[in-house]
């Protein structure tokens, strides 16, 4: 008898408790894997300075983040897209990023059109030696539809040209990498904070994959800061209306950290000579 | 000398705690009604509400909900390949170890191998997948020069998952048949081969028939082991080797990124509902070789 | 005569040849049923070796108890073990309760009738339903309509309703083990159905109940699929690592282990992952050890036979 | 039928049965037993196997309540009152009525705490007020002597004739006025049965004794008055030295020479 009365008390307040603990000074974040990196040390960075908030950082991919923080699941979204049609969201921008274009290291190929990009990926071209490259089998890498960096690969390259899906789909940054590395043939794309390392004061591709030029631009932060580079987004934090006092706080240091910001791969808004508009 | 003030709380007891019962009973009930109905009106709404047709649904293999494409087909198909795939590795090959525990295991062996078999069901779904994606992928991928993820590692994934759920209840199945009947056809001079496979194993089929929906049931709800192995793509798998995606596998990968009311989220909810109207099928499907039975 | 003689000697020729067939065949189809059920234990085994092999080298004391890192080599899972057992705990509050509750009801008040039946088909059911779908429920319902958010208490809820069923069919099943006498000698020493149940039938139903509860409890330790997006994919650093509130986001070991790999950001993600499949596969088997062994206790310790 | 004790014989009658009827589903267990039962005496039911002795017996204290499809019709009274009225409580009724079963059943728990069991249900929790009657209720039942020390050892670990004994103990804790014994000797050795075929005799000085047995030389042995049924009828009741030297009815006498085995 007493454990079901327990029971019962329990279900009690697990249904009256959530007014309560909505005051407790937990943030939570989700979404972009691209911008995941920065919010997490930046999270890690803030706990060790300061007492006063716990901060719970993941990933899912930018819709999840848009859709989860519509739904008041977490207080942070964060995204690679603009959050359309959600008029409750507050946007807060915090960077920009540059993506890569990446492929197993195997293939012979340093460079690539546009046209050829797109050919690639809409399952046109299907071998390396179409392209000057080795004769390898193209392997195409795609994000989930939830992956804002796949929107912005499709938006900035692809236009109206349907992406080839009988390749792998990877959930996230890390496993594209992953992916591509241990897959010979394998082409995707992700962001600069995780096909770049920064050594020595300056970035390099990490171990296992290379980097494809886009008619002959390289992928580098210079490039997409004068805009050469075709593949970069700015980077959204949205808060679900108006940012309350523990969320401002928390947004105010990551955008005022910015060896933080420069160290993970992503560009200052400060060091852009051009606008999203001027694309 | 009847305690009559305690006779009359034992009976307040009784009444209290017959409502208890009653309720947490009842609690299941409503637990179940609700999920259908939810899952009932949400995974309708994308024929009620945006007015997709439920032939493109089953039956169209495109599926692009941000461009009106709703196509459930890839997935379907690849849940059923990997099921069945899984059914015709692990499910001869647990009745044979079922048969094995109850007819030919000598006690010391059977009591020495049960064991190691139930920890196969308790081991996390999640471990299998890990245990694919690392030791199955690579083997694949280096012996047949494919990506590795697919199919195949998935269906072999699967067969090891549905394998005890098939061995205890195929064994139980044939320690349900009296002894009279082995005993009679042994008298008659048959072998012990001879008495499991014409006596023995058509008279415990109904119970065999059950173990393999069950392992179904499972094999087709599985989640996470497949996801992590199947390469995810969301199209119609050209062979064993090529990448493909599942119901459960499309549902986790795109489930939190899918806004309030879009037609992506409608259609996962769909798949969802599909996924339950299946498992339900099945239990239908045991009453109904059950009552076959007795 | 001769004749006959002949006829049959080929038919007892024939009689013996056939007879050496099936014992052939026997023999064959023995040895086969042996080698099959030999290959699934050794396979079990080389799993088991395995994963101990790829896991051993990632378990350390700081492994256990250290902080995650999304970013950098070196991070523990600390957390995420305390929020396995955190969340099995917050479930089985919620589930043994009721499914004790229902399994007494079904097995020793309601023998027959249309409530019984329909409780025994809904519980039947429950547990046919996919985890993922449970998981889209819980998300929608527990997470998003009842704004729980990302929680222990949304994955507990969520993990409840998925494994209750099992529970009930556990209580029933020690209730049914228990002899009929014990009842009729409470009843006819004048205890009501209650005090019967309680007294008399509970205490011996304790111990099989045990290990059922602990089977489960593996179970629900190394639940995946439902846990995504109910209870979340990350703790909280800093001090609130080992979070008792209901209401934080709660990773648990196995979300930890699919979330690794699907976020992928760690440079070290095998030696977590590994390590993370290792602490799981050694729980399910602690799980199934203690499981027989407190059961077959408590057993002996409430009714006193072995 | 009615078959009554001759007047003259009779004390006080602690039960009167007019025409019961059990019923399991469709089928008749018992068709039209009457039956009166004197107060203080020990009444045996006896009769072929299947006769419906034990039915008639547990439907003395609505243990077929707990029978699903089992059914009784009839009037059934204790000291006058009705024991299957609809505002009787079948637990009053068995706290009144104690039974002892053919098998010794115990609790998987302590000697005390067995011993104990009814009298915590009926709300007694005074610890020296249970010790007392443990030991009274133990040395009733000829048990105390040998259990004395061991109280809190398992109930299981006793022989099968101390368990029955400890059973019938079990049944005196709640006091009740009337003892039902189901074959309550018949799997236990020659010694143990003596033993309780001795209790019982003591037990009469206090309480109403109703004990089906299937040996007639024990009841012969132990009872006042005796009943024979036969294929669920109630040929015969008599002093128990009248079934066994004259009986009236031809089937009685049959069944006493050894004709049904």
């Amino acid at each position: 008898m007493s454990r079901t009365a327990l029971a019962a008390l329990l279900l009690g307040a697990a249904l009256a408790a959530p007014a309560v603990a909505s005051a407790d000074t937990s943030l939570t974040a989700a979404g972009s894997t691209a911008l995941l990196p920065l919010v997490k040390a930046s999270a890690e960075a803030y706990q060790n300075q300061h007492n006063d908030l716990k901060i719970s950082v993941t990933g899912g991919g930018s819709r999840v983040g848009i859709t989860q923080v519509a739904a008041k699941a977490v207080d942070l979204g964060m995204s690679d897209i603009l959050a359309k049609g959600y008029p409750d969201l507050v946007d807060h921008r915090v960077c920009v990023v540059g993506f890569s274009v990446l492929t197993h290291p195997g293939i012979n190929v340093k460079n690539v059109s546009k046209k050829q990009l797109q050919d690639i990926f809409a399952g046109k071209i299907t071998n390396w030696k179409d392209v000057g490259g080795a004769d390898v089998k193209i392997v195409v890498i795609n994000r989930p539809r939830s992956s804002g960096t796949r929107a912005v690969f499709t938006q900035t390259i692809m236009g109206d040209v349907p992406v080839s899906e009988t390749g792998l789909t990877e959930d996230a940054t890390g496993t594209v990498i992953t992916a591509v590395r241990t897959t010979p043939g394998a082409i995707s794309y992700a962001a600069f904070s995780g096909t770049k390392k920064f050594e020595g004061g300056h970035y390099t591709t990490v171990e296992g994959i290379a980097e494809l030029s886009i008619d002959n631009v390289a992928p580098s932060e210079e490039n997409v800061q004068t805009g050469k580079y075709p593949i970069w987004s700015y980077e959204h934090i949205y808060t679900n209306g108006v940012a309350n006092k523990d969320e401002s706080r928390f947004l105010a240091f990551i955008q005022s950290n910015s060896a933080i910001i420069h160290q993970l791969g992503y560009i200052l808004f400060r060091d852009m000579k051009v606008n999203e508009t001027d694309r | 000398m009847t305690n009559v003030r305690a006779a009359g709380k034992a009976h307040r007891t009784e009444r209290l705690a017959l409502i208890v019962l009653r309720g947490a009973s009842g609690f299941f009930i409503v637990s179940i009604a609700l999920l259908i109905g939810y899952l009932a009106v949400e995974g309708t709404k994308l024929f009620t509400v945006d007015h997709k047709s439920i032939f493109e649904f089953l039956f169209s293999p495109t599926f692009a909900p941000d461009q009106g494409h709703i196509g459930a087909l890839a997935f379907i198909l690849g849940s059923l390949f990997v099921t069945a795939f899984a059914i015709a590795v692990g499910g001869p090959f647990g009745v044979a170890v079922g048969v094995f525990f109850a007819e030919l295991a000598p006690k010391r062996v059977a009591s020495a191998m049960k064991p190691a078999i139930e920890v196969l069901v308790g081991i996390p779904s999640v471990v299998y997948g890990w245990l694919g994606l690392t030791l199955l992928v690579p083997l694949i991928r280096n012996t047949t020069g494919s990506t590795g993820f697919g199919l195949l590692a998935a269906g072999i994934v699967l067969s090891l998952m549905i394998l005890p759920t098939v061995v205890s209840l195929s064994e139980d199945a044939m320690r349900v048949v009296p002894d009279s009947l082995r005993e009679g056809s042994l008298a008659l001079g048959a072998t012990r081969w001879e008495t499991i496979w014409r006596v023995l194993l058509p008279a415990a089929s109904s119970g065999i028939g059950v173990a393999v929906i069950l392992g179904i049931a499972r094999a087709i709800g599985e989640t996470l082991a497949i996801q992590l192995v199947l390469g995810n793509a969301p199209v119609i798998p050209a062979g064993l080797l090529s990448p493909a995606s599942a119901l459960t596998s499309e549902i986790v990968m795109d489930m939190g990124g899918a806004a309030q009311g879009s037609l992506l989220q409608h259609s996962l909810f769909s798949m969802a509902f599909l996924l339950l109207l299946i498992a339900m099928g099945l239990i239908v499907l045991v009453k109904l070789v059950a009552r076959k039975a007795a | 005569m001769a004749q006959a003689v002949a006829v049959s000697e080929t038919r007892e020729r024939k009689a013996a040849n056939s007879a050496r067939g099936r014992r052939a065949v026997d023999r064959l189809a023995t040895g086969a049923l042996w080698a099959m059920a030999l290959f699934v234990v050794l396979l079990l085994a080389l799993f088991v070796c395995y994963m101990f092999y790829l896991g051993a080298g990632s378990i350390s004391w700081h492994f256990l108890t250290g902080l995650p890192s999304e970013l950098t080599a070196g991070g523990g899972v600390g957390p995420e073990i305390f929020n396995s057992f955190y969340i099995l705990i917050l479930t089985l509050l919620m589930t043994v309760p009721i499914a004790l509750a229902a399994g007494i009801f079904l097995q020793e008040y309601s023998r027959t009738g249309l409530f019984r039946e329909t409780v025994q088909f809904s519980a039947e059911s429950l547990a046919t339903v996919p985890s993922i779908v449970m998981g889209l429920f819980g998300l929608l319902v527990f997470v998003q309509t009842l704004r729980w958010g990302f929680s222990a208490l949304a994955g507990a809820v969520t993990l409840t309703l998925l494994n209750l069923p099992a529970l009930m069919r556990v209580t029933q099943e020690a209730l049914a083990g228990v002899p009929a006498t014990y009842r009729e000698a409470s009843m006819a020493l004048g205890g009501t159905k209650w005090q019967t149940i309680v007294r008399a039938v509970l205490p011996s139903a304790v111990g099989p109940m045990t290990t059922g509860i602990v089977l489960i409890s593996g179970r629900i330790f190394g639940e995946t699929a439902a846990l995504i997006y109910t209870a979340g994919t990350s703790v909280a650093h800093g001090n609130g690592a080992y979070d008792f509130n209901p209401f934080h986001t709660a990773e648990t070991l196995a979300v930890h282990l699919w979330y690794t790999h699907s976020e992928a950001l760690i440079p070290d993600v095998d030696r977590i992952g590994n390590g993370s499949a290792l602490v799981l596969l050694v729980m399910v088997l602690i799980f199934n050890v203690v499981a027989r062994v407190v059961g077959r206790q408590l057993t002996v310790r409430l009714t006193g036979k072995g | 039928m009615q078959v009554t004790v001759p007047t003259e014989k009779r004390s006080l009658d602690k039960m009167k049965i007019e025409d019961m009827n059990v019923y399991y589903g469709a089928f008749q267990a018992i068709k039209h037993g009457s039956l009166d039962v004197p107060e203080n005496k020990v009444m045996a039911l006896i009769g072929p196997s299947g006769c419906g002795k034990s039915t008639f017996l547990r439907a003395l204290n609505r243990m077929h309540d707990l029978t699903p499809g089992a059914r009784v019709t009839g009037k059934i009274t204790l000291d006058g009152q009705d024991i299957y009225a609809d505002d009787v409580d079948p637990v009053t009724v068995r706290h009144r009525i104690g039974m002892v079963f053919q098998r010794p059943n115990p609790f998987p728990k302590s000697i005390f705490e067995n011993v104990v069991y009814g009298p915590k249900i009926h709300g007694e929790n005074n610890q020296k007020k249970l010790m007392e009657i443990c030991e009274r209720s133990l040395r009733s039942a000829a048990l105390w002597d040998e259990v004395k020390d061991r109280l809190n050892r398992s109930a299981l670990d006793l022989s099968g004739g101390q368990q029955q004994r400890l059973c019938i103990a079990r049944v005196l804790a709640v006091e009740p006025e009337v003892i039902l014994m189901d074959e309550p000797a018949s799997a236990l050795d020659p010694i143990a049965t003596s033993k309780i075929e001795d209790l019982i005799g003591e037990l009469k000085r206090e309480y109403t004794v109703i004990i089906v047995t299937h040996s007639m030389q024990q009841a012969a042995r132990i009872s006042d008055f005796t009943t024979f049924f036969l294929l669920g009828e109630l040929i015969e009741v008599g002093t128990t030295s009248e079934i066994f030297t004259r009986p009236k009815d031809k089937r009685t006498e049959d069944y006493i020479t050894g004709r049904y085995g």
